[in-house]
């Protein structure tokens, strides 16, 4: 994983005319920095639990693991404003619930889905966002600012620059934040998105999870340029590179797009570099390890962003070493780890979700024809 | 709001238009207009001219060439509340935008299990007869009704253009609206649009009284119907024109109700035959009216090629007086 | 060609498919496989696995996740007189690529005056009852029923996948084919496949005989129709099951003489309801075997609504077995 | 207008190492030179004729004039193989009867179409390529190398991707030259099929003819970046910047891409900078006067192509002063040209062209439901 700022990425520089003299990080406060951890714990747990569920056969559906690609959620959620809007995709599901999270885990007014929510989701409820109508990560919301995807990669790229486009025209000073893979950047509608997005200068960060792998396809085989950030020069919009397994890293590049988006500058496109720890979905698990070599899975999940994280931390003196070594799930594969590798508050959090998925009704049959039309109501 | 052409003298269907659109435009300034050249040109048959004068450029918006992108900003927009007119320059290019159409906005209401509704219209030039050939002449209205949650209208008076329009503009759905840009400038067609006026969604037009058959059309084939009907007058055979303005939703009373009455039913639309919507409409006709039918149903429609470009090539493939006016005559000699 | 596992124990549908492709990219050097993950993964559900070690990368090539682009390199190819494999890793994605389907590929032919032909297969797995939601359980074969130029099939056996399969890839028009992915690895329909065994395009093949209804159908359905059949059986009704396996060409010969057997037509599919194929079957029947109907002609299919994720929603809007044996009783107690 | 050559142009040069030192202009003969002033003359009597035609109401359809930008198709169009393939679109008219002239306007056996073909698909005649079923622009024919083209704007950039890739497995060196103008580029097939052509390094070269305008859409608001040339940076090839009003820079850069694509080194886009003389479409002259500044018009047709080119052969020593004077159809508008402001030989040869589909019959009815599907012959 190249990690290095190359040519593209150096436009955030050069742009502001000089190196950041302070960094987005430089302003957070150790509170701050582990709310970040225990965010990117919760980010993990959330994915194992789900991962050890789906394996004992209690859920149905595809799960597009997020592990080892957490930082990237949680670096470009945190410095969102509520009004800002985001719209995830498969791989992001803890998106949902991270989304204003710093707000409070269980302030019930802020944006973002509850963990129940979420859970009610996955477990195919009534009392999921969507009533459960399409699975996973194809849930949104107006009033919290998330986009509803469908399934076709990218296609919440255009749908995020109309968004953008009201803003502009409110001239409200929020921002979308999109996610795609990189392979989704080959989609004819991402171009024109961006496209559209740049001409207008619309506050569009889109941000690449580039995981190396698009299912079975490498990136060199979607992508031609050497970086994806690449791809923001045929737009004339600045092409950042962060490092997806460094939260901190990932945090500064956001936070650097969106000030300069809500300062009406126009869109950014975030490469976050990052690795697939699994399959493409856990369908995919046995699959995967035949056409990816193992000793590129094991160098692309070398640097666990928890691990990256703590260690940074403890540099930082915010966090001591025993503190850090307390729960260590980093390095382990979902079967691998126990609710002891994590905080209480987020094992605590996410039962919290689960049991309220669990004790949720399913919607009824007669649900399935309703709501194709909304009602003549002006 | 532009000086009003309507409401004191004989508007063409095109004016018609312009002004339903420039009227909501104006009467709700969160709404705007998407599309391609519809601003700084006003469209590239006029719907939208002095639209972008009035309303400035941000509301009346040029659009890169991108038909899915242009959709989805309007799914963007109208998530947010605003109505949005999309624009197709020429329907025929609505292919290129859909997968957002049936996949995104279409489904959005139901995906959020009745939480997120889309106002908007995508409306643009349809329909053959006029030499267009294969990409600006088609009728495709069948793949939308085919995708559930779209509603689907296409006019073919100045007033019901302008009433649709102001219905589907202010509907909380997304509204596919087919403009037969044939009787854009039309001159026989021309009316005086009432103050106020409104026609809403689902509700079908009897053209023409009659009690020995049924014709359901819509669109331009309207003409060509009520003149096989006038013909056929002189034979003796008075037949029944409807005119459905609005096929999803579908007005069935109007429908089954003139059915019970003549007991013979033609149906006429200019799309392409196989799933198009003339056959589903003889389907549910034949499911609900059955032993009402005192003839088998017949179908006048487009056959099933591309639309062709040159004159007798065109005309052999579309839906033509002659050939209504043939089918009835069999219908009620059957 | 890698171990051909047809033609000596019985295969599923998926080995079915997968073997009449390797036959003909090893009977055809000229022939290529385009599609997301189809190389090196082999496919989303391994309908290609191996032939990329067998064929090269070259021939069997990892596209980019762009539907458009594929297909449109696909139409390149298919001119250069290869026959091309053009798989979609859901065929709900196909939506991506309309325009290029549609307007492009369809109407090559037509357009160049009957010189340019396109020799390719779009293939993709399709349908409900798996879970999949509202993308990953579409039967949209009507959108491209309605696109004059395109041949669609939907087989529901291993045989007459393989079959059709290597029909379509030789066939000289572009085809669309629908591989139910629910039936894929279905065990009870395990079937050996004979050597050399073909299905022509355009023939239906009579699942159950029986003397009082007609049921025609395809896909899925087809067993839960023929579970529906049984259960009438024991009503003492006697259905005839038809499985189209080609939409078009269609079999009208097979469905039209089944119906002047019993006068009773049911017809199942699980596509939505408006305009898709089942209507299109009903209007047909009712224009050329309207007095041999004895009954109003019946269908059972999708509510128009997208396909719901949950279970209990997903069925609900499904044809099932009991909605069928409940339409067919109906049908002949009229 | 823009002719230096920008950051993006100079690619070409950086490629090489070094400037060219000898140019593919420096190689060709005067006799060449000379025919190649013969064929913008016929470029553009072709459109002068058929814009006359078309106002007496002899034809239907649109006319989308290709005047005063004859020089991108004549300059593009010299140095292909009879061998490669070519896609033209609504603006390109010439093309059809350009390519591979120059074995020879009336040798039947060179590729591209006869100007008696072309002119019975303008008017519609049993003998056009398609016999009339699309209009205009929309005709090809695989043994002539050409792809037949949908209306729908970028919709041929795939298929030449498609030959391409054919190519490629055929180890064949052979090219295709995609046309389309610059509002089309924004197009999400557009950026699939670019994508895909530089992913494989397929040698797919692409004309944009930046005209200015897109109907009535200034090309601003089509593309953010500076040149249209600059989308190629998203794809990491060449993006070339040519005079189209120079004949002889458009070959230049055409012959870099093409020699280029042929040893296997992938696509290049060639943005050719030019001014769209008349209105959209015929249907369009007068409202074109309205969203177009009369000054805006008067400039970009400043460097009429057949001026230009003529200035340096007379420079150049080719062609007399007189002989240049002798045929001026430049920087007038079709009404005002006549039949003497052309070579006698162009006129000749268009007059056979017109005499041949005047004298073609109409395609009878019964055809309408002919040809939908091949038949099965295999
Ligand atoms: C339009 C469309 N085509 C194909 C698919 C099937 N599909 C789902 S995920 C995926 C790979 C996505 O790769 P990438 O964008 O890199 O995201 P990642 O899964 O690696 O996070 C594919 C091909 C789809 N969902 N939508
Ligand atoms: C997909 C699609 N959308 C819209 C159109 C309508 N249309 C035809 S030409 C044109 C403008 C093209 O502009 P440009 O690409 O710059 O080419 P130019 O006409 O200037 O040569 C438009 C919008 C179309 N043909 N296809
Ligand atoms: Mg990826
Ligand atoms: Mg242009």
């Amino acid at each position: 994983m190249k990690t290095e700022r190359s040519a593209t990425a150096s436009h955030a520089e050069k742009e502001s005319g000089e190196p950041h003299q302070t960094r987005p990080r430089d302003l957070l406060q150790n509170a701050d920095l582990l709310e970040l951890l225990d965010q990117l714990y919760l980010a993990r747990y959330f994915d194992v639990r789900l991962i050890k569920e789906k394996r004992r056969g209690r859920l149905r559906g595809t799960l597009y693991s997020s592990h080892n690609q957490e930082a990237i959620l949680v670096g470009t959620l945190f410095g969102l404003r509520p009004d800002d809007w985001i719209s995830p995709v498969h791989r992001d599901m803890p998106a949902f619930f991270l989304k204003d999270i710093r707000a409070g885990w269980d302030n019930p007014s802020r944006m973002g889905m509850s963990i129940g929510e979420v859970c009610a989701q996955v477990w195919g409820k009534a009392t999921a966002p969507g009533r459960a109508r399409d699975n996973w990560s194809h849930i949104g919301d107006s009033s919290k600012g998330i986009i509803c995807s469908t399934s076709m990669l990218a296609g919440t790229i255009p749908v995020a620059a109309g968004i953008a486009y009201d803003f502009k025209l409110r001239n409200q000073d929020s921002v979308v934040l999109t996610y795609n893979g990189e392979g989704s950047t080959a989609q004819g509608v991402f171009h024109e998105a961006i496209n559209f997005a740049a001409i207008h200068k619309l506050p569009v960060i889109t941000i690449v999870e580039n995981n190396q792998w698009a299912y079975g396809t490498p990136v060199e085989l979607e992508c031609p340029t050497k970086d994806v950030a690449d791809r923001a020069k045929g737009y004339d919009i600045p092409g950042l590179i962060a490092d997806g397994q460094d939260v901190l890293d990932v945090y500064d590049n956001t936070m650097w797009a969106v000030e300069r988006a809500r300062a009406g500058k126009g869109p950014s496109i975030i490469e976050c570099k990052t690795f697939r720890a699994y399959g493409h979905g856990d369908h995919d698990d046995d699959r995967a390890a035949k056409y990816r070599p193992e000793d590129e899975v094991g160098e692309g999940r070398r640097r666990d962003p928890l691990a990256v994280f703590k260690q940074e931390l403890v540099k930082r003196g915010v966090l001591s070493q025993d503190d850090a070594s307390k729960y260590s799930p980093e390095f382990k594969n979902a079967a691998e780890t126990t609710d002891e590798d994590f905080p209480a508050r987020v094992v605590e959090y996410m039962k919290q979700g689960v049991e309220f998925a669990i004790s949720s009704p399913l919607p009824d049959a007669s649900e399935g024809t309703m709501w194709v039309f909304a009602e003549e109501n002006r | 709001m532009t000086a009003s052409a309507t409401q004191s003298q004989p508007v063409n269907m095109l004016t018609a238009i312009r002004q339903a659109i420039d009227e909501e435009m104006e009467r709700n300034p969160e709404m705007v207009c998407i599309g391609e050249d519809i601003g700084l040109l006003g469209g590239a048959f006029g719907a939208t001219e002095g639209l972008q004068d009035e309303y400035g450029s941000m509301r009346v918006l040029d659009a890169p060439i991108s038909e899915a992108g242009i959709v989805g900003a309007a799914i963007g927009l109208a998530m947010r509340g605003r109505p949005v007119m999309v624009e197709m320059q020429f329907i025929d290019f609505i292919s290129c935008g859909f997968d957002q159409i049936v996949n995104n906005a279409a489904t959005m209401f139901y995906r959020t299990g009745g939480k997120v509704n889309l106002p908007m219209v995508i409306r643009g030039p349809s329909g053959g007869y006029g030499g267009g050939g294969p990409y600006h002449s088609q009728q495709n209205e069948a793949w939308f009704l085919h995708s559930p949650g779209l509603k689907v209208v296409c006019p073919s008076t100045p007033s019901d253009a302008y009433g649709l329009m102001k219905a589907a503009i202010r509907d909380p759905n997304p509204v596919i609206f087919y403009e037969v840009k044939e009787l854009y400038r039309k001159r026989e067609i021309e009316e005086i649009i009432p103050e106020g006026h409104t026609v809403p969604l689902g509700k079908a037009s009897v053209r023409r009284e009659g009690s020995d058959c049924t014709i359901i059309t819509y669109g331009n084939p309207v003409y060509f119907c009520l003149e096989a009907a006038e013909r056929l007058a002189s034979e003796n055979v008075q037949a029944e024109v409807i005119d459905l303005r609005s096929l999803l939703p579908l007005d069935e009373e109007a429908v089954i109700g003139s059915i019970k009455k003549t007991n013979r039913v033609l149906v006429v639309n200019e799309a392409s035959r196989t799933c198009g919507f003339a056959g589903e409409l003889i389907a549910r006709v034949c499911e609900t009216a059955f032993e009402h039918l005192d003839a088998p149903p017949m179908r006048v429609t487009r056959e099933d090629t591309p639309v062709p470009w040159v004159k007798p090539l065109e005309l052999s493939v579309l839906p033509t007086t002659d050939k209504i006016y043939d089918a009835a005559l069999r219908l009620v000699r059957y």
